[in-house]
This record gives C-alpha cells, structure tokens and sequence, in this order.
C-alpha cells in the first residue's frame, strides 16, 4: 500500500466521508446528496456503472473506502454534465467523480489497466511535454497502450479513419516529429509544478497524522 | 310577536316564472289555500322595488309572516334577508321550471307542482314564530385554558392579547410542560438553520406580567358545568382547596404522553442506559448546555450517536403507535446539530425509512443539518445490540445490505401520546350498552381509560370526544377547531401530535374560537355550522315520558337530565341541529322556526290527487346543507326531476321525526324519499350523527309499512353527496318509476 | 359605484380562498368589521377545483356550501371580488388599503338565470381547467359570459372582457330581462381604512413545463396534479373519466412523480407538503376506475404523510395495484408510436435501472406561494422560499395559509384561524385607545 | 457594423493539421464576413480537456487554464475571452468560476503562475463562439449577410454536451436548446426543432478509450438525423463534429447501418450561406463530404 494511501487509512480510520470532503475535489458536496437517484438515471453510460453517483455517495457515507476508490465506475463518466444540472441539491456530481477518480489514482488504488485511467495518463502526460496535445503521438500511444501486437491491431483498425482524417488534413504525419508546442514550455511547466507542489503539500498534510 | 299574525305572500314573475306557470291561479291558491292576508307578484322580486315592497307592506300593513314564491332559498339570501319576520320560500325556479321540460303536456303537472310548494310554503310560514334570545345569556370575557405547557401559555396571552381574561390551570408546580425540558427547540425562523432557546422562560415571564392571565398551578379541574358565556368550573389544589370560577369558553391544552419506549425492547430501552428515548436526549443536552454531552452509562463523551426515527411509530405492532408524531424528524436533526456544533468530528447517523421535513421550514433545517455533516441513512433498524460500544443493526436501504454501526449513544425518535380524558361515548357505553356482558365489558374498558381532565357534569360523559388513537375531536379538514363539546376548543399535542412552533400557531387557531364562542353565546346565538340561529329546542314538559332519547342521542351532549330525568336544553351548548326533535317519540320539541308543524304542516297541505288521477306523489326529506344544494345545483344543470316529487329541506336528517313519515304514508304519499350525508367513519354529517342516527330510526319504518301493508320500497334513505348532481335527481326518477311499477298507494282521501 | 364603509377597526383580508374565507368569517363571526378582497370573480379559490380532499376522499363543496352559507348570512363580511390591493400605507391600527375592482359587467341585479349565456356564441379555455383545454384531444370551453361554476359565491354571472366591443357583448346585454350587464363598467380604485391585514393570496402550481427533462410541454400524456384532479372530478373536461389526453383511451396505468420542482435547486427549495397526500389520493381515483386492471407507480424520494395522514398511506400501500418506488425519475421520453410517456430513472433501493412505460404521467407539481415581493403593496418580510416570515417588522399584517408556508386544507384552515386572532388583537387595541 | 475584437482561444484541436484545423477555418471566415476580429492569445497553452483529472490534479488543471487567462489578461486587455472549442471554453470557465469561489484556490493558482512570471486577476469575460453569435451578434445581423440561404438542406442542430451543460447559452434549456435550429432557420435551411439526440452525449474523450460504449450512443445521434430526414448534422463542438462523423463506418460495421451523414460546423454553414467559397468553408475539411453545401458553394 502506498505511503500516502496508509497514512491516510490511518487519519481517517473512521470516516471516509471527512477524508473525502478534505482531498478530493468538491468533496464538500458528498454530504448534501439526499439519494433520489436522478444522476444515476441521467448518466448516458450508466448502464456501465458498478456504482453509479448516488450509490457512490451513500458509499462514501457508510465508510466503503476501498469500494469506491478501486471501483473504475467514476472512469466511466464522459463529463456530460447531465447529472450536474438536474440534480435539486446541486451538488458538482460531474466534478466530485473526477475527483474521487484522480484520489484514487493518486493513492495508487485506482483499477489497473482501467482504459480511461490509462488514456487520461497519457493525455496529461502528452500535453504536459510541449504544452499543447499531439493527437497524432496522442493516438499511436493509446493504441499502443496495451501492448505492441494489441497496438498494430488497433491501428489496422483505426487506419481507415485515420486515412479520412489525413485526406481531410485533419491529421498530419509530420506531427511525429515536434509538432505545435508553446514557446515557453519551461514556464508552464514550472507553473504546473508548483501547482502540484501545493497540491501535494495540501493534501499530505491531510494525510500527516 | 306578541299581536296577531298578518301573513303576506310575494310571487316573483321573474326569471321565466311568469311565463311558465299560471301565477294568477297561484295568487289565488296563496290566498284561498295559504290563508295569505294578501299576495302581490312582481316582475323581479329580488330586485330593490321588489324588495321595498316587501319592506313596506312589513312597516304598514304590520306583516308579521312573508311567502317569498321565486327562486330557491339558497338564491338571493341577502335580498330576501328579513330579520324580523317569519319567512319560507316557495322554490319555484330550481325547484319547479327549472327540473320540468317547458312542453304542454307537461304544463299541467308544473303548475300542480308550483302550486303544491306555496300550499306548503304558506302552511310552513303560519307555523312559524321568529325565534328570539332566551335572554339566559351574558357575555363573559373569561377564558378557562386546561394545561400550562407553551400550548396553554400561548392559548392564555393570545386571548389576553386580545382583550379577555384568561385562567391557567396547570397540574404540576410549575408552567412550561414538557417544552421547558428541551434543551433548544427547532428553528421558527429564517434561514432555519439553527436551532433555538425553547422560548418558555419569555412566555412565563409574559404570563406573570400579564394583569389579565391567572394561574393555578398543583391544581385541576375537578367539576364543570354550565355552557359557553357562563361555564363554571371547580378549580382545585393538590392540598384540596376549592375555588369555583365561571368562564366564557374552555381551550384545553392538556398536552401529550411521552411514548413509553419500555415497550421496545428489540431497541435495547432499558437493557442500555445509553440508549435514551430524543425527550431524554433533551435532559442529557441541557446537562452539558453547550459542552460535550456526556452518556449516561459512563459519563463518558458521546464521539458517535445514532438516531432510530419512527421508534415505536407507524407500526401496526403490538403496543407501537400507527400513526407518524411528525416533529420527530426535525427533532433529531436538531438534536444531532447539538452535538455537532459542540464538535464537529462526532459522528451523527440518523437512520429513517421516511425523512418527513415538509414546509420551506422543515427542508432548510435538513439541508442545514446535512450541511453541518449530520450523515442520513434510509434504513430499518432491526436491533440494538447493548454494551459499552452499542451495535445498531439495521438494513441498508440503498446500498441493499443487512450492516450495523457501533456508536456510544442510541437516541430513539418516540412519539406523542394524546395527554386526553377518558372518551365519553366509552362511559356512555355504560348504561347504554343493551346486555349485563356489555355493560361489563364497557366499564372494564373505562378502567384503563385515563383520569379526567375536565369533569364535565355533562350526561353524555366528562370530557371531549376522542377522534382517533385518543387525539381529541376534531372536524379534522374543513373546521379543524370543531368538537362534539360546543365552546370547548382543544389545541396544542392533545388535537394532534405537533412541534412547539404548531403548538404557538394552535394555540391561537383555539383562542380565536373560545373567544367567538363567547362573544356569540353573549349574543344567544348558535354557533357552528348554524351561525348566528337565535332558534333553539323548547319542549312541552307535561308531554315528556323521560325517555332520555334526546338526551342519549344529541351528538353535542348538549342537553342533560334533572334529578326527574326531564331534559334540561343548554341553548348555547346546543347546535340547532334538531337531532333531539327527531329522537323525541312524543313529539314534543321543537323549534320556534322548525317543528314538527312546520314540516308537518307542509306535508299536509301538498295536495294529494285521488288514487285514480294516478298522480302519484313523492316526499323527499332533503337534507339542507348537502342534498337540497346538489337538488339546486342539478336544477341549473338542466337536469329533470319527476313531478310527482316534492322536496322538503331540512336542516339534518337527524331533525326528521319518524311521525312525519308515518303521516305521510297515512294520507297516501306513494314513496318517501330521505337524503342524508355519508354516515360512517369518514362521516360528512355536519351535525356527526344526524345521518346516522336517521338512517338507525328508519330502519324501524318497516313495521309500519307492514302493519299498513305497503311495499317496503316505497320509504328509503340514501346517502347524498352536494356533488350528486345526476345521482341525486336520478334516486328520485328512479322514485318515481318504481312507485309506478308496484301501483299507488291505497291510502288516498 | 363601489363604496366601502370602513375604520381603523376594520379587517382587511386579502384572497378569497379557503384561507382568507376562514380568517374572514372568523373575524365577522366574532363581531368585527371585515373586508375581503378576492382576485378572481368568486370565493373559494383552489378548493373549488379539488375534486377530493384527503384524506376523507369527501368533496369540498360540502365544506364550501357552509362557507359561502356563513358568509351570505353574515352582516359584517363586505366582499369585493374580482378586486386586487394595489397599495397600502400606514402602520398596525391605521392603513390605508388602496385597491382595484376590474369591471365584471354584471351587476348584482343578476339572477344567474343563464339567458345571456345563452345568447352568446364567443367560447374561451375554461381557466378552472387549468391548461387541460388544448392538452392532446381534450377541450373544455366556457361561455363569453358565464358563471364560473354551480356553487360560485357571489351567484352572478361574468363577462369576459375580451367579448368588451364584439356584438356578443350587445347579445347578453339584449338578452338580459334585468338590466344586470352593464358594458360601461369601467375599472376602478377605491382607498378605505383597516386597523389590520390578513394576507391569504395562497399558491399556485409551479409551472411544469420549467421541469424540462419531463416534457410537460411536449408530450399530450403529461399532466400535473392539479389538472388531473380537474380530469377525474365528473365536472372536469372528460365528465371524471380518466383517459390519455393524446387518444381519449382509457388511463390505466399511471404514474405520479413527487417532488416535480419541490425540493429543487432548480425550481422550488421547499418541499410542499400537500404532493404525497395528494398524489395517494389520485393513485385511489385510478383504483377506483379500473379496479384490477388499474397499475399505479408512485415514483419519490420520501414519503410524508404526516401524523393521521400516515393511515392513508397504509391504506394506499395495501392495494397491490399500486406499487411504490423510491426514485427521482430522470427523464421522460415519449414512445413516437404509442404516445405513451416513457420514464428512465433508477430505483435507488438496490440500484435498480428502469425505462417504464405508462399510458399517462401525473406531475405532483408543488405549491408556489402567490406572494410577489416585489410587486407587495407594503413592505414585507419573506424568506428564501417566498414565503411570508411571522415578523415583528410586518406590523399589522399577518399571513395566513400558504402564504406562510405550503400547507394543506387543515392545517391552512387553522392558521388562518389563528391569523384572524392577531388581526383581531390589533383592531381591538385601536378599539381600546379609540375608547 | 463596429467592428468587434476578442482575446480568443483556438485550442490544439484546431491548430494546423489537427482534427479541428477545418473548424478554425470557416470561423475566420465567418468573423471575416461578421466583422469580428480575433485576437490570438500569445503562447496559449492546452485546457487539459476533460480527462486531463487522471493525471492532473485539481489545481495543476485549474493552471493551466489560469495561465491562458493571465496571458489574454496580459497581452489582450479589456478584451472578452473567446474559444471555439467547447472543451476549452468549458475548462476556462470552470475555472474561472472555482477561482472566484475559492479566493485561497485563486491565490494559490497566483502562487504557480508566479513561477512563470504571470500573474491572473480573474476578471475577464469568457464566452463560447456561439454565445458571440448569439449574444452579441444576433440573428438579424447574421441574416443579412445571407447571401446563399440553405434553401431545402434539412439540418439537425445536435447541440451536444459541453457547449450545453452546465453553463450553456443564456436563455436555453439544457434539455431542448434551439439556438442552432434558430441559426440553421437564420441561414435559410430548415431546421428540425423535434430532432430528439440534441443534447445526447456521443460520449467525449471515452470514444478513444471505451469506443464500443461511445459508439453505441453514437449510433443513436445519427439514427435520430435519419429518422428526421436530415441532410446533415450540425454542431458547435470538435469533439462531437469528430466523434459523431469519422466512426461511422465502423458503427456501419458493427450493427450493419448504413451511415454517411455529413457532420458540419455552424461556422462552416454560415461561410457557405454568407457566399464564401468551399475552400473558405473548409468544405473539403470532410470525411463525409456535405455535398448539398458543396453544391451551394460551387
């Protein structure tokens, strides 16, 4: 288990719900659900939901940990924001799940190979090199995130729209190479990683017992 | 009305009378017939030189009583509105030409059925007196108030507020009740967010300040008598001294019964002291006022507490209470807000199968308690397990799982019990009941009934009637401030189970009516749902048997014994329903304005055709308040009723006095129709009995048909909603079709 | 003209409904001078388009009928209906009430005896239907000039203004005996004194097509309560069947979703208490038509049914044609086919995925309190909600019924009682210090 | 006309070669043609779009958007932000919001963009190219620049999620907006107020990821336009524009449709109408070719 995740076992031993509201994001609005159940019914994949929203909050409040923050059903969430604008007690539901999926992640207890976990890495990762994404080098990655043969396959397979998407110069080749960048990468990313040193700092003095 | 009678019929032509009915031959029938001194017609009786008319015939000619043939006595009340003399009305539009088509054949029938109603309506006027005030009455501005909890106190400045006199009799020593035992109560005021100083202490202080409000305190009631405006009633201490005081108008506010949470067990009440019912938890609170609450086992801080809502409510179980006390919700958010603003890190789970916070108030106090992280769980508590660390089992609702939560600290949501006297109609059942077993077994149910509170020396028993689960009477929808116990007003838990804020409200809602009992029983006048009617019961004494109907059967206790078993009438008790005119076998109480002559009258006088002119004839006993307004309302839907029919108001079916049927059976009616109010639990009787006790006595007519060897069909009663408006007028066709169908009756002179 | 005769000891209560009817008689039962201002042509306001009340399922005509019969007896009531308060100045024991009477064109030499109804051709929406007329198939017209219902107090007939100018106008007036229309009646203002103000202006049903995900405005087979209510009563637009506006078929199986825009960020914050008892009740109007064949689904979140009420509830729960689910539905679709309304939610009692298909949807729509407090004509005190706070600052004003808070007929009734009381304490402190 | 400037947020997806690059062409066009004059902002950087939380931290991802908003703040003052993409606007806005929400956020937000020697005041307006067109522009002054109205060319105006949910634009339901049937009417098409998947969600970043359930939702999008008699889909979002055009031969060959519908921008729909050439419309922009706007642009 991760340093971070057990100390933060140990601080919050007896209520998940505190150390949801004091690290993750719009935590605070977990305890404001009244469980009518209107995100689960909106969510446009909730089908695919272990647990969806309001199941996850009633979780949260009955101490469920290691259900919620290793369940892959918050990776689930497409940010429709359906669930956010019905819900009567308006609770950022939308945000809560990316929150509550980035913790877990963070703690290291997020489902392996959960593909959207994996993809949404690589994303940050991607855009954090030169500041503004590759979809070319994007894309390649993501194929190839399962493995090499498991990449050519999907490649194969994504050929033709890749093909349409070069046609149309919606896609160009030389991207592998370089590509669009901000001028001062440097300054983002020291920008960046001070913004994750605070966060850090915030969130380990949380976990400090 | 000392000098002779001067009676005067006025026809309207109006409103297609004039062109559907021959009114010449009705002038003549007013007078030759109805013995009208004169009869005038008019164009628009209603209209202003209509009614100057009237109006001046009564200040010149000296008219005593008025005919008013037009529209039906529900139209035009404020026109026809003659305060001194005696008035019936003919109901010629609704109630003839407008149910009957407008086509010769008919023509005939009509006018027959026109003239019938003035024939009745002229016999009805000449049996009339206008009724007046006994001059019995006085007004008294005092108010008696029954409990000194926040629903008394309340009740008490109220009344004083509004310029009366009010006495508070409280049991224990001292005021407040069980709303001085909270710690806080819930909030009463925007944002409802926080929960607030109960408030007794500024309503004790108001009261000592208060030059209009007495209080008694170690004291009771120990016998009332009288009736409202002049109620007296023996206030006595513990120590045994006696004062008696006269009032206006009672409230009582004798409050609420914690439920006994010993009947818990499975909740581990007393097997744990540290499972607490939320009027203990309110102890507990005040104890630490502000501080860590402590338990009870240990004294050890509470660090996690779980609230079991509906503890021993809405249950059928042995021993539970079905019904929902409503504040408990809304306590126990309040009550885990008391240990949350002490220390936010103690846990608070409420466990509910129903989260009832209605209104805006109810909603913002949950929303705040959850904002204040009080954690809610939809869940059925199964058992509490005892020890130092307490397991609630329960089953989770959403998350579908039997689980359990260990906390130090068990609060139970219990409910209120009605703090009620014993019901009178139990104690009635006493000597009322027909056999020796019931008898017994009425007085083995009086045994565990509770002491009473107001010791009525009422003959229909000691206290106010009991609604449901021992709350007391009410009208419950439309006049939540009716009981069976005219100027007796009950407010506060002992109505229905309710917060203090409801009780505060309540307490009012009572002081508004106790006062208006007052001012009308000042006035002579009834109250509801007969406002304002000066006209109240007298009886020939020397042809009373003493049967005690009217006394047993009055649905508002109004009427007592004397020591020779001779009703003693209370008018401002009384509600001017009749009830007792009905239930009298010898015919000997009635009203100055409603009799068994008035009606009786009316019977007689409508002209019965010989058998074989088959012109059979329908009485219909209507009952005024619904059935005869669902007649008009049919009336202007164009609906038809047969001609035969003729329909006679009365002001319950309760009034009607089986002689009236028996008559008219005699002088040759073929059928008698009686339309009442819906008589079960769910009663929509104004008068509560009225219909019910009718349809009982009915049920007797049978002999009499058969001694007559009539067809039991020709005599039925029906319960008549105001909404029948195709029923109503279809019982009669229906009526009328069967009368054809088994012959007329043979009893025609 | 209109005239009122009033002092500082007068009561004025604003809204005709069962609310301001019970302060009102109250007061005038009690000996005091009162005036009641009604905004529409009659009293009895929403109550006369309930077709039951809960939980006694009795009508409240029967209750109305008493009512109206107090207040035609009563000499100290003065009613002014079709009136509103435009203004009012001063404090507790002295105001000065200004207020508007729009012309009725009828004046009180009105029979009710129906000829100029008759003589009229001009229909309009019958607005005691709410927005049934015009919902799929159904149609429920009332005449140009009309009265609005068989029980209506004061028992005389209204023109619609829009018949003002047309040669129907000149039809009623012709086919008058009486001289009771009066096509000149003009608006007017008049101003009087009162010692004190009950405020009973009530609620009105939020509106329904703002509730976007149920498609109240797009699709025939979704209605609110209270329009449903209208559809079962045997006066409403279908004679009390209960049918799917869409075809006319028969409406079996229905469901009813609380909470439609109570408890909502979005819509209303409070939760208005009358929509469970209410939506019971109905489930019992469609177990009555269709016996066995009826299936009833009552989509909420809790149930309240307070104190007695709670032996209704049990009563309902016992009719296995009415199933309960505990469930803020998320959206309605219309099947393109059937026209049948399709309901997606999840039954969150053990995360239970559902796409229900109904013959018909009743909207338990909340109460929205009629209190604008920017159009108020006096300063007042209202909460989040809308609400009208018991404050201090409200001096001699004092709210009654749902203008204080979402209440049901009961307990309406009684806090208006108690409104009467406070409005009472203050005319007879003027009545002390006037001597 | 005056003319109009905003500081504005293009987006990687738009840059040149990118899977948008079509879209920023018709909407130069476009604001050409409307007089609206954008102002690039200097060295923007990506929003993190809206699977950036699985690396990104809350306030990491709230940077990166404060960064591109201190730059127009810097380089751009007093001028409206606006982006073209709804992710970028969302993002932008969010933040926007949670900063002002949270002054302790904001300063620490203060604190990173220090490192980079910017600094954000917060107080820019941050609008969708459709709120410019809708708010500021206006329907009547898009109609007169009509000069090739969309005559018989039958559009589903497929709104999507991001550019709907949770701000949207001012006045519009999120359940049934009708700005686009509004604007396909302004340009002369016809519209389909009763196209039902105007708000479905074709599944976001997830069609990279989770493509199967992606597709399915998709497939509904488009069978929805079919059964309307659509001639094409219109949207103001690259993801959607992306997601609901390129996938369906695939979707063809997973449940045997026959899919070919045209999936345009609005910019594209208006250059075309406004009587710009194809090219300037980035008609050949494409995979499924918009023939009947072709035609028109001919």
């Amino acid at each position: 288990m991760s340093e971070i995740n057990q100390s933060m076992v140990e601080r919050y031993r007896n209520s998940f719900l505190k150390e949801v509201e004091a690290n993750v994001e719009e935590g605070e609005w977990v305890k404001m659900c009244m469980q009518c159940g209107v995100c689960s019914g909106s969510c446009p994949l909730g089908t695919f939901w272990d647990h969806p929203p309001q199941e996850i909050f009633m979780m949260i409040r009955a101490g469920k940990r290691d259900a919620v923050l290793e369940s892959d059903s918050m990776w689930m969430c497409t940010s429709c924001y359906n669930c956010i604008v019905r819900c009567p007690r308006g609770l950022p539901i939308t945000h809560i799940m990316h929150g509550l999926a980035h913790y877990a992640k963070r703690l290291g207890i997020a489902p392996k190979n959960q593909p959207t976990a994996k993809f949404g890495q690589l994303f940050w990762d991607n855009l954090m090199k030169k500041g503004r994404v590759n979809e070319l080098k994007l894309g390649l990655s993501l194929y190839f995130m399962n493995g090499f043969s498991e990449g050519v396959k999907t490649s194969l397979k994504m050929k033709d729209i890749g093909l349409g998407m070069l046609k149309t110069k919606r896609m160009n080749p030389m991207e592998i190479l370089g590509g669009h960048a901000v001028k001062d990468a440097a300054g983002l990313q020291k920008i960046i990683k001070k913004a994750q040193e605070l966060e850090d700092a915030r969130i380990a003095q949380h976990g400090a017992k | 009305m000392a000098d002779e009678k001067k009676l005067a019929g006025y026809i309207c032509t109006g409103c297609g009378i004039g062109d559907r009915l021959d009114t010449k031959q009705l002038e003549t029938i007013a007078t030759r017939d109805g013995k009208m001194s004169l009869c005038k017609q008019h164009e628009m009786l209603c209209s202003k030189a209509g009614v100057q008319t009237i109006r001046d015939d009564i200040a010149k000619e000296g008219i005593t009583h008025v005919v008013i043939a037009a529209c039906s006595r529900r139209s035009k009340v404020e026109a026809f509105n003659f305060t001194d003399v005696a008035v019936s009305r003919a109901n010629l539009r609704e109630g003839v030409i407008w149910v009957r088509p407008d086509t010769d054949e008919n023509r005939e029938t009509t006018q027959e059925m026109a003239g019938d109603y003035l024939r009745m309506a002229c016999a009805e006027v000449r049996f009339m007196t206008v009724p007046s005030p006994s001059g019995e009455q006085v007004l008294n501005k005092h108010i008696l108030v029954v409990g000194g909890g926040v629903t008394g106190m309340s009740a008490a400045l109220e009344a004083s507020a509004a310029g009366f006199e009010a006495t508070i009799v409280e049991k224990t020593g001292q005021l407040g009740g069980h709303a001085a035992q909270l710690y806080q109560k819930t909030p009463t005021r925007a944002p409802y967010a926080e929960p607030e100083d109960n408030g007794v202490a500024d309503l004790i202080e108001r009261i000592e300040a208060s030059k209009r409000i007495k209080v008694h305190l170690n004291s009771t009631i120990t016998r009332t008598s009288g009736a409202p405006g002049r109620f007296s009633a023996d206030i006595t201490t513990e120590s045994g001294g006696t004062t008696t005081e006269n009032f206006g108008a009672i409230i009582q506010a004798s409050g609420f019964r914690p439920y006994d949470a010993g009947q818990l067990p499975e909740l581990a009440y007393g097997k744990s002291p540290d499972v607490v019912t939320n009027l203990e938890l309110e102890k507990l609170a005040k104890a630490a006022n502000g501080g860590p609450i402590k338990r009870p086992s240990d004294g050890k801080e509470v660090k996690s507490v779980a609230f079991v809502q509906c503890a021993g409510q809405r249950s059928t179980k042995e021993g539970h209470l079905p019904y929902c006390s409503g504040f408990c919700c809304t306590a126990s958010i309040k009550q885990a807000i008391y240990f949350k603003d002490q220390n936010p890190g103690c846990d608070t789970m409420v466990l509910f199968s129903d989260l009832r916070t209605p209104g805006a108030p109810g909603e913002a106090f949950y929303r705040s308690g959850q904002q204040k992280q009080v954690t809610f769980s939809k869940g059925q508590v199964s058992e509490v397990v005892p020890g130092s660390i307490l397991k609630v089992r329960f089953k989770d609702l959403i998350l579908n799982e039997d689980t359990e939560i260990d906390c130090d600290l068990v609060v139970l949501a219990t409910g209120m019990v009605a703090n009620n006297g014993p019901d009178p109609y139990a104690q009635l059942a006493v000597d009322e009941a027909p056999t020796e077993e019931e008898k017994a077994a009425a007085r083995k149910a009086l045994e565990v009934a509770p002491p009473s509170i107001l010791n009525l020396d009422y003959r229909q028993g000691t206290d106010l009637p009991h609604l449901r689960y021992g709350f007391a009477d009410s009208h419950f929808i439309c006049f939540p401030y009716e009981t069976r116990r005219t100027g007796i007003y009950a407010a506060g838990p002992v109505r229905r189970p309710m917060d203090v804020q409801q009780a505060r409200d309540d307490a009012a809602g009572a002081a508004m009516k106790a006062i208006q009992a007052a001012v009308n029983a000042g006035g002579g006048a009834g109250v509801h749902p007969r406002v304002g009617d000066l006209s109240f019961p007298r009886f020939r004494k020397e042809g009373c048997t003493q049967c005690k109907r009217c006394t047993v059967e009055c649905p508002f206790g109004a009427i007592n014994e004397d020591e020779k078993r001779y009703p003693v009438f209370s008018e401002s008790r009384c509600r001017r329903c009749g009830t007792c005119m009905g239930a009298c076998p010898v015919r000997v109480i009635s009203f100055e304005n409603y009799s068994i002559d008035t009606v009786g009258q009316q019977i007689k006088n409508c002209d019965v055709p010989e058998e074989f002119d088959e012109k059979p004839r329908i009485l219909v006993l209507a009952c005024e308040n619904d059935a005869y307004p669902a007649l008009d309302q049919a009336a202007m839907a164009g609906k038809e009723v047969s001609q035969w029919a003729r329909v006679i108001p009365v002001r319950c079916l309760g009034s009607v006095s089986l002689s009236w049927v028996t008559d008219s059976l005699n002088s040759g009616y073929d059928g008698i129709i009686m339309m009442g109010c819906r008589r079960d639990a769910d009663y929509q009787c104004h008068f509560i009995r009225g219909s019910a006790l009718a349809a009982e006595r009915m049920s007797k007519v049978g002999d009499t048909l058969k001694q007559l060897n009539l067809e039991e069909e020709r005599v039925a009663v029906h319960e008549v909603a105001i909404t029948d408006i195709d029923r109503a007028p279809q019982i009669i066709n229906d009526m009328a079709a069967k009368v054809v169908e088994i012959g007329l009756s043979p009893f025609k002179f | 003209m209109t005239e009122v005769v009033a002092t500082n000891e007068t009561i004025l209560v604003v809204g005709g409904g069962i609310s301001g009817m019970t302060a009102a008689l109250e007061a005038a039962e009690t000996g005091k001078q009162v005036v009641l201002v009604e905004k529409r042509p009659f009293l009895g306001g929403r109550v006369t388009q309930l077709y039951k009340y809960f939980p006694k399922l009795c009508s409240p005509a029967c209750g109305l009928e008493i009512n109206q019969r107090r207040a035609r007896m009563n000499p100290n009531l003065r009613i002014l209906t079709m009136a509103e308060v435009t203004h009012i100045d001063g404090e507790a024991g002295s105001y000065k009430a200004t207020v508007k009477l729009h012309p009725r064109f009828v004046n009180d030499n009105c029979t009710a005896c129906g000829e100029c109804a008759k003589a009229v051709e001009s229909e309009f929406d019958n607005e005691l239907d709410y927005g049934l007329s015009g919902k799929g198939q159904l149609v429920s017209k009332r005449k140009g000039v009309y009265l609005p219902h068989l029980m209506a107090h004061p028992m005389r007939y209204v023109m619609d203004p829009r018949l003002i100018g047309t040669p129907d106008a000149e039809k009623a007036k012709a086919a008058c005996k009486y001289e009771a229309i009066d096509l000149d009646m003009k608006a007017q203002e008049i101003t009087f004194s009162a010692g004190a103000v009950v405020w009973a202006t009530g609620w009105q049903p939020y509106d329904a097509a703002k509730i976007q995900p149920y498609g109240y405005d797009l699709i025939a087979n979704v209605l609110t309560n209270v329009e449903f209510e209208r559809l079962a009563d045997p006066s409403g637009p279908t004679g009390g069947r209960i049918v799917r506006p869409s075809d006319g078929k028969e409406a079996k199986k229905v469901a009813f979703i609380q909470c439609a825009g109570s408890r909502d960020r979005n819509h209303l914050l409070h939760c208005s208490r009358i929509c469970c008892m209410a939506s019971l009740k109905q489930a019992t109007y469609v177990t009555d038509a269709y016996g066995d064949a009826a299936e009833v689904s009552i989509y909420y979140i809790d149930i309240r049914s307070i104190d007695r009420f709670e032996d209704f509830y049990e009563k309902v729960k016992a009719n296995s044609n009415i199933r309960f689910i505990k469930s803020k539905v998320a959206s309605i679709v219309e099947n393109k086919e059937t026209g049948s309304p399709v309901l997606h939610g999840v039954d969150t009692e053990g995360y239970i995925r559902y796409a229900d298909e109904h013959d018909l949807v009743v909207l338990a729509t909340g109460m929205e309190p009629s209190v604008d407090k920017a159009s108020f004509p006096v300063p007042i005190v209202v909460n989040e909600e809308g609400f009208i706070e018991p404050d201090e600052n409200n001096g001699g004003i004092f709210a009654a019924g749902s203008s204080a808070d979402a209440f049901d007929v009961n307990r309406a009734v009684q806090h208006a009682t108690g409104a009467a009381l406070r409005a009472i304490q203050v005319v007879n402190r003027v009545a002390g210090t006037e001597g | 006309m005056a003319k109009r400037e905003y500081s504005f947020y293009p987006g990687c997806s738009s840059q040149k070669g990118a899977s948008s690059s079509n879209y920023l062409v018709s909407v130069q066009t476009m604001c050409d043609e409307l007089d609206i004059q954008l102002n690039e902002i200097p060295d923007w950087n990506c929003c993190a779009a809206s699977v950036g939380y699985a690396g990104g931290g809350e306030l990491p991802r709230l940077a990166l958007s404060a960064r591109n908003m201190a730059l127009s703040e810097q380089h751009n003052p007093g001028q409206q932000m606006v982006a073209t993409c709804a992710a970028c606007w969302l993002a932008t806005r969010e933040t926007q919001e949670r900063l002002h929400e949270d002054q302790g956020l904001l300063a620490e937000a203060n604190q990173a963009l220090a490192e980079g020697g910017l600094k954000l005041k917060n107080e820019t307006p941050i609008k969708h190219m459709c709120e410019v067109l809708v708010e500021d522009v206006g329907y009547d002054a898009i109609q007169s620049k009509v000069k090739k109205p969309l005559e018989g060319i039958k559009i589903a105006g497929y709104v999507g999620c991001q550019t709907n949910r949770p701000f949207g634009i001012s006045g519009e339901s999120y359940e049934n907006p009708k700005y686009l049937d509004k604007l396909v009417e302004t340009l002369g098409g016809d519209s389909l107020p009763g196209y039902e998947k105007k708000v479905q969600c074709c599944g976001g970043a997830l069609a990279f990821s989770e493509p199967e359930k992606s597709q399915e939702m998709i497939k509904g999008i488009i069978e929805a336009a079919y059964d309307h008699g659509a001639d094409m889909i219109v949207t103001p979002c690259p993801v959607c524009q992306m997601n609901v055009e390129v996938y369906q031969d695939q979707i063809n060959a997973t449940y045997g449709t026959k899919f070919k519908m045209p999936v345009v921008y609005y910019s594209t729909l208006m250059s075309v109408a406004f009587g710009r050439s194809a090219k300037e419309a980035a008609l050949e922009g494409q995979v499924i070719p918009a023939k009947k706007l072709e035609a028109l642009a001919k």
